[in-house]
Order: C-alpha cells, then structure tokens, then sequence
C-alpha cells in the first residue's frame, strides 16, 4: 500500500511521545522489543474490559467470546504467516525461546538420538542454541554449528559435509547482532534435499518483511508477539499439522489434555495439546491487534522504509567519525536488516549506551544473549542500534550526534 | 535528573584511560581471583600478593566499562601497601557509599557523606548511585577482592 | 480494614457494566478467572504508554523503568506472600500449570528417581497430577492419591500410611470444584514429619484468604496473576532461596545463562535461571497493581465476605428446588470457599449454564479439569458457580431465579 | 440475539426425556462405536447391524446434553431401517445443516431452506447453529455414525 507513513506509526505509538532527559525519546531498540501502536493496547484493554473470560469450555457470553479472540488469533496468525492448514498449525507458547524449548523437548526428544546431529549456526540467539545443549545432555545428540565468515554471513562453502547426519537445520532468518538476512528459502530446499527438518528463528524478521512458510517450505517456524508491535507474553510455533499431530506433549497439566484417570492420562490433539493451563488470552487480542496494524502498514513496505533507513544509516556511520566507530555486520546494505551493532574505538558498549541515554537515544549494550556470535568476533558486546516501523531519519540525526559526543568525551 | 558529569568525572576517565596496576603476578604465592558480571560481560581478575597481613602487590587483568575498570584501577590504588585490616575497612566504605538511599535517589538529600571526606579519590564514584544499573559495574572490583582476600 | 465494599469493588470492575441478552451480567466464575478492577488494567496500559521495553541489560531510561517494574512486581509478590527471603524466591512463569511443571521437571527431575513416591490427593487439578504423570513414565516415580471421602475432604485416616516413602506431597488449598480448603499448615507439619518436602497449588486460595508461606512452613508454592485479579500470562512459582539454588535449569535460552560456548553453557543463579527468554513484563506491572488492590481490600476482609455470601448460598440452594439441585462440595461452611458445583437432577450442566447464560449468569460446565476427582463422584460433569470479592448477595438472586427456570425448562 | 426456545424444540427435549434406540446390540456381528467429546465430557456408544448395505437395527448408550442426547436419538430414527447410502446422505445433509453461515449468524439470512423441507424432525435442530458452542454437541452422534458405517 502506498499509503504507509513512518511518521503516522510514531503518532499511533504512545510512547514515542515521552521525553528522556529533556529531549524526545529515539527508539533504537526494537530488536528487543517494539513499540504497540495505540490500537495493539486497546485490543488489550478492551479485551479486560468487556470479553475476559477463560476459554474453552465456556457456555455463557463472555466465554465464548473470550474464546473467539483466541481462535481468532489463531486464524489471524495463521493467515499472517501463510500457514497451508490454518488455525490448526499454530501453537500458542511464550515467547520465541519457549518455542523452542517446546520444539526440542517434544520433537526433538521423540524424534532425535545419540548421534544425531542438529544443525544450528554460530549467529544464533541462546534461544536456538541452549534447548539444543539441554537435549544433548539429555540424549547424546550432536550439535553442530555453521561458522560465519568475516564479513558477517554464514560460510555455506562447507554446508553440504556440515549437514551429512542432520535431522534438523535450525537457523534464524535475520541476526539480532549482525542484521544478517539468512537465505531461509535457499538454505531449506539444500535442508531438504539432504533429508533434514528445517527450523526457521523468525524472532527479527516477521515483523519486518513480509512471510509465508508455504513459499519458505521450512517445518518449523518460531515467533514473538512482542517483536512484531504486539504484547509481551506471547509466541507462536508453526509447524505442518502431520508434523504436529506426531508430536508428543510438552508440558502437562489442564487444557492439554483429552482424559486424565488416577492411573494415567490421554493427551488432546490439535495445538491445544501444547497448550497446558489457562494461555495468554488478552495477549493474543493484542496480537490480533498487531497483525492487522501491520497487515494495514503492508510488511512490503516496511521493509522498504527500513531498508531505506538502513541504507543512509550505514553510509553516515561509515563517513563520520574518523573510522572510530565500526559496525559489527555486513557494510553494504545488501541482504541485512535494520540492525547495527556498533563498536566504538575506546568507548565501552556499557557507556555508549549510557551516554546516548542522556541525548534520549535507547540502544541497548551487551552480547543480545549471542556469546558464540561475540567470541567469533572477539567481542564482549557491542552497543546496537536497531529500527522499527515507526522509525525515521531523524533518528538516525540524533544516534550521530549522540555518538558523536561519546567519541568526544572519551576522546 | 542525574547529570553524566556525575558519572563520569575527570578523575573516573583518568583511571579508565591510564589503568594503574594493570598485568599478572606470577610468583606462586599469589592469589588469583575471577570476577564476573554476566549482564554486561565485565571480566576481571585480581592478583594478590598478601604477606604477613600485608597486601604488598595487587595486578589486574580483564575488561570492562569505564566504571568498572577505573572503579578496579582505584581499587588497586587504595589497598596497595595496606593492611587486610586495612582493605576490608575500604570495602565497607565503599560498599556503604554504593548503597542507594532512596531518598538521595530523589533528590531529597545525598549520600552520608562523613565517609566520603576519609576516602579521597574513591568518592569521585559516589555519582554511580545516581545511576543504579551502574553499581553493579563499580562493585565488581570490591567483591571480588573482598573473595581474594578470603583466600589469603 | 473495615473500608472494604463489594460494591465499590464492582463499581471499579469494569466488565461488571456489561447486559447480557438483556441483563446485567452476574458473573459468578472467578474459579476460572477472576475480572480484573480498573487499576489493574490501567497499570498495563500505562506501562505499554510508556515504560515498555525488554528488561535487564537496559541502560537507556525506559529499560530501567521496565526492569524496575519487573523486579518490583518480584518485591510485591514476595510481600504478598511473605517469602522469607524477598524477591530472590520469586520466579514468574505463565501460569500455575507452568509452576508446577517447572517443580516436577527440575526439582522433580534432579531430586527423585524410580519408587521414590509423590503423594497428590484424589480433589487436585490436572495441573497437579499430569506433570507428576509425565515424570512417572521418565523417571519410574510412584504417584500416590489420598482419597477424598463422601462428604467431600480429604480421607486423612490413612495418611501416615500414604507418606511412607514420599518425598513430595503436592496438594492444593482449596479445590476449584468442591470448594473444600484443606488444612495446609498441619498437612505440612506431617509430612515434614515424615521427612516430605510440600508443595501447594494456591491457584484457588491467593485471591481469596490472607497467606504466609512462613506461616504455613511449606517448600513450594504456586499460582497465577489470572486467578487474583490480574492479568492472563503470568504465573508464580516460589521456593525457598536454598531450594532454588539447588535446582537444575527448566527451559533453555536467553536471560537463564551466565555463560553460553559452542559447547555448553553456565546457568545463571536466582530466579532468573528458570525465566528463559523475555518475560511477560506488562503482565508483572498488572500484578503488582492486583497485589496493591487486593491489600488495600484486606484479604481478611474479601475471605469474610466470600464466606458470607457462600453460607446465604447454601441455605437457599438447600431450601428451594425440593432437593433438585444437589452442592457436590461440603454442605456446611466450614473450611471451604465461595465454589458451588451443581448437580441440577435430569439437567445436564451443559444444559444448565445455557439456560444461565440467558440470564446473563456466567457458571461454568464441564470437568473443571478434575477428571479424577469427577470419576470419584460419578459425574461427567458440574455446573459450578464461584465467587469473587465483587460478588453480592443479588448474584446469588439472579442465579437461583435462573436455576428455577432450568429446571422449570427441562421438568 | 439468539432465543433458547431455538435450541431447545419441544421435540428436541422429547427426545431427550424419552430417547429412542437405547441399549446394545451383542449380536456378533453388531459394529460397536465409540464416540467422544474432550471439551464437554459426552460420551456415546453407537452399536450398528449392518446387513447386505442397509442397517437393520441401530442401538445407543453414553451420556450428554440435552443437545447431544436428542441428536443421537434423532440419528438413530431417521438412518434405522435405511440403506448405509441413504444414511451418508442424511450424514452429509445434516452436516450442512450445522454448518455456521456467517450471514445466518449476523441475522442477515438464514441457512438454505431446500435441504431442511426434507429432514423431517431433523430440522429441530437448525437452531443450534446460532449456539456455535452447542454445534459439536450435535454433530457427536452423526461423526460416531460415520465412523461405524466406514467399519461396516
Ligand atoms: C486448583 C487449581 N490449580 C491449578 C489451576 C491451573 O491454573 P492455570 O490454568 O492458571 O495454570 C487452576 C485453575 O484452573 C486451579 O483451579
Ligand atoms: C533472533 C532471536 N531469536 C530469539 C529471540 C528470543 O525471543 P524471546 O526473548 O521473545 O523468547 C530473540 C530476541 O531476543 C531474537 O532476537
């Protein structure tokens, strides 16, 4: 839709109106988290103040109303992202990391023994890796990573001796740290070809480009309402339905459940099944919210307009400061995202960030829990910027100013 | 509102840039101690050389921001050639100096400042309590003398 | 305090305003999920407005705010509960459900094995059976049942003998279908007797009784923001800090590490060990505002009152109907709470809260996922009413008006 | 707004006070079926004799709600002494039936009358679909139904 507008998401965006330390607030957080638009929190509100309930099994008004806003958002989900058999493939869990920890403690656990490889690459969150060790632990798999070369891509020269064994490819399809866009399609149909699964970390990318798993051809496919303008609280694992359908529960408990005797229990079918005790249901109001804002915004364009930010980002950054300043990830604006983790010459990450607080400038300091990703690189962390929908150039005015003075004050 | 010129005064910058006692000792007798702050990846080792209730050398190796190493370099500074009497009375205080008091924190009055006149160079990081998320940054080097010196 | 008035809390209850087919709607499921009052829902929105932003690691102002929040509702919930040793004891799951399947699969896992014997009662809620039973086929655990006898407590005639052997009595305060509380702190000191650490499930006892786990002397502790006027998503586990520190990982991720190679990981200490990946955030501000309402009430004063309407209830549901409309729970009020499961004689309770909801009355249908305990009565299912601290006696009105007419209906 | 004097026909609540074909059939040949209800707790038994394609008798137990016990007893009369052909049509029929048109749903239409003018009784229970909760209480018997004549 031509009608998208950077500046009419930042007036829909309440908080994008505070004022930090005598200036207005520049976001450059949103790899964290983003912002929800007014009507993502309204959803919410509106939700508490009308339709609360617990769903399913409810006969009376409200219940099933309640249950309409989770199944709706189930719907709406699915169709967000393509799912070839609807509502019926979407796992509503916690976030992206119980995703999965659900993915590898239920299909992993049943489907993967000692001596099995999952495949994951080293510019993966601790979300993609730490459930991988967990089941290691447990069962003896192998995991094995996928290096990056030294201009922040994966070193694919290698990859078909890398996936000789694999039951899984689990790879995300953008970097937290580097911006990296992975080639999710490409990298699938070689998954597939040498007989793995393929998990798809879809943390940084669904609410920035455009998805559909159909055309992607991954199995798994794992997700945060929070990353995407909606609420916290809430995320989504998709899978095929036959794959689903064979997968064992995870957790146990009320809702997940098809028979419970004193000598044993018969789990339910469908995603329910991964679903134990009352869910998120006024999050998934809130996700409902966020799809149909984003749907409105158009993903394409958003993509576009952060490219566009990245683009000019990348080339100020590279022609101020003297080479003092150096971005930890691919230079060129070429199959990235609008991610930009900074190094500052003599400048700890810790008080690039403190110091860009005091210009009301939010990037965030650390490892972005990728310590393979920062060792690789020999890095304790770095200082990142990150855009958003609502983002603008502006802010990229205030983050140089911001940095400049940093430089300046540990000159 | 906190003021970065409280965090970062000259003194503080002075350290971070010119690191006083920075390497190994590697007699035997020394005592090497880890310190590790996850949330910001702040590492830092301290070596101690403790004889007859003396700490006659103290090196430092590891990373950080500039409040955690210049808060490790005074450190080093403050408890070289003292006693271990002497260094575990500089720990409280500066402990105590780190402890927010809510109502400084608001503006309604500051730190007791009885201490600060008696620790020289130390009180330059009094301004971190302005600053909360920070004090764990200029605590790392204390706490993980303090487990030195346990050993010594 | 003596300031507490159903009324005033229904007037801050904004889902209380809604007409349903017609009639105001008399909400009588807060077993299920209670409404949340405006304050609750407005700490919410606020925090989206304007603090919202990943927690922990943040430099940045709003980060701060946001961390603050969530480690602020940590302090209020361990006052709330008066945890010996404050917010170290404090770790935020989903949901009661995803509590207890954190107790049974770390602590659970690491500290029991084959023969060792969890002792559960035949009145809990699958949430405390299921996660026993899935550790039972992983680990060879005996999973033992107290009965419940005919007038609907727990059968403690035997108990001496059911503990032989038990390392675990997990059991919960109040049933969510018979209303019964059960005697915590004297179960507790038994079974520390008997050498058991003890767990309760206060799902159905936070929002209604005053609690102290000193007091009480138990080991764990669980239950959910959802069922004490707060917000969906959130749960709380607690445990003594000793405990806590002895107990292995649960999900893999970020935020639960220390430290992250290529081959292996270091867990972090605290709670935070057991809270992988971003937390539910908004979800901690609207359960620090629940806590601050429900103080303001005085706990005290929301059990009197619960009781009295629970003891109105009883005598007239014994008095009208010529004995058509059985309570499944103890007739007399003494130690149980303001739950009301019904047995209409020739009416299915799916027929029941139909008829109810006409009405605008909300009761729920079904097993009450107590499917064990459903079985020991002989029943597929109740209609149960519950109150909540906004209930009155007019509640009480409109659902006996409504019951005349069920039965009336289906005579 | 949805009126209960639509779900619950008289001859709906006949059926349920007074349902037909209940008992078993122990003949060896009888197709037994069980069919369930997770989310409302309705279970129902569906005992078929099927012979040479038409089904010669038709017998029920289990438990549910008005809703579920009248469509069973409803099943039961309309599909007992008809061919397993006929029964597939009145299966499929009915299943149309309780398919939620969303204009019906709004009050903007109603389902197609066609099919209804020739499901006797049946059509009763073209109420339930403004109950979407209700629906899957009707449709138990016809799905346990379909499952015995696929083993028949
Ligand atoms: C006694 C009891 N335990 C556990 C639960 C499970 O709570 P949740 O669904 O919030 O996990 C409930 C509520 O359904 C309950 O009533
Ligand atoms: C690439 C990637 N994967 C996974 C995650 C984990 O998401 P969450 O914290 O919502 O579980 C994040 C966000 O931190 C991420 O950036």
């Amino acid at each position: 839709m031509s009608s998208y507008s950077a500046r009419r998401v930042r007036g829909d965006t309440p908080l994008l109106g505070r004022v930090i330390n005598g200036r207005p607030i520049t976001y450059l957080d949103s790899a964290s988290s983003t912002l929800p638009p007014r009507p993502v929190i309204e959803a919410m509100t509106r939700y508490y103040e009308l339709r609360h309930a617990n769903v399913h099994r409810g006969v009376y008004q409200t219940a099933v109303e309640a249950t309409d806003v989770y199944e709706g958002a189930r719907a709406a989900t699915a169709r967000f992202i393509n799912a070839p058999q609807g509502l019926d493939e979407i796992v509503f869990t916690k976030n992206t990391t119980e995703s999965f920890n659900l993915l590898a403690k239920s299909w992993g656990a049943a489907n993967l023994t000692a001596g099995d490889v999952v495949l994951v690459t080293e510019m993966e969150h601790h979300a993609n890796i730490v459930p991988w060790f967990q089941l290691r632990e447990q069962t003896g798999i192998e995991v094995r990573f996928v290096p990056v070369t030294d201009d922040f891509r994966l070193d694919l020269s290698d990859l078909d001796r890398l996936l000789d064994g694999v039951k899984l490819f689990s790879f995300t399809a953008a970097s937290n740290v580097l911006g990296t866009r992975n080639p999710v399609k490409e990298l699938t149909r070689i998954a597939h070809d040498h007989g793995a699964l393929v998990a798809v970390d879809a943390a940084q990318s669904v609410g920035h480009q455009p998805t559909d798993v159909v055309d992607l051809d991954v199995d798994f496919f794992c997700f945060s309402a929070h990353k995407m303008l909606g609420p916290t609280g809430l995320g989504v694992l998709w899978t095929r339905a036959a794959i689903l359908e064979s997968m064992p529960p995870f957790l146990g408990g009320g809702g997940m459940i098809a028979d419970v005797r004193v000598d044993g229990y018969v789990p339910a079918s469908g995603p329910t099944r991964f679903e134990a005790g009352t869910p998120p249901i006024a999050e998934t109001a809130g996700l409902s919210a966020a799809i149909v804002y984003l749907e409105g915004l158009g993903l394409a364009n958003v993509a576009r307009h952060e490219d566009e930010l990245t683009s000019d980002a990348l080339k100020r950054l590279a022609n101020e400061f003297d080479g003092r300043v150096r971005v930890i990830g691919p230079a060129e604006n070429v199959d990235r995202g609008g991610v930009l983790s900074l190094d500052v010459d003599g400048v700890h990450p810790h008080d690039v960030a403190q110091v860009l607080d005091q210009f009301g400038v939010c990037v965030r300091p650390g490892h972005h829990c990728a310590k393979p990703l920062m060792r690789r690189f020999k890095l304790a962390a770095t200082a990142r910027a990150s855009f958003g929908p609502y983002s603008l150039t502006t802010d990229t005015d205030v983050l140089l100013e911001a940095l400049g003075s940093a430089v300046t004050m540990f000159g | 509102m906190a003021n970065l010129d409280d965090l970062y005064r000259e003194i503080i910058l002075d350290h971070y840039r010119t690191p006083r006692n920075r390497g190994e000792l590697t007699s035997p007798s020394a005592i090497r101690t880890e310190g590790f702050n996850p949330l910001c990846g702040d590492e830092l080792v301290v070596y101690l050389d403790v004889q007859d209730g003396v700490i006659v050398d103290i090196k430092l190796t590891g990373h950080g921001c500039s409040i955690s190493q210049a808060s490790s370099s005074m450190m080093s500074a403050a408890v070289k050639g003292k006693t271990v009497a002497e260094a575990r009375a500089t720990i409280d205080r500066f402990k105590q100096l780190m402890t927010v008091h809510e109502s400084s924190l608001d503006g309604q009055g500051e730190a007791p400042v009885a201490d600060i006149r008696t620790m020289g160079e130390l009180a330059a990081l009094q301004g971190v309590v302005k600053f909360p998320v920070r004090i764990k940054c200029a605590t790392l080097a204390w706490n993980t003398l303090s487990q030195g010196l346990d050993e010594a």
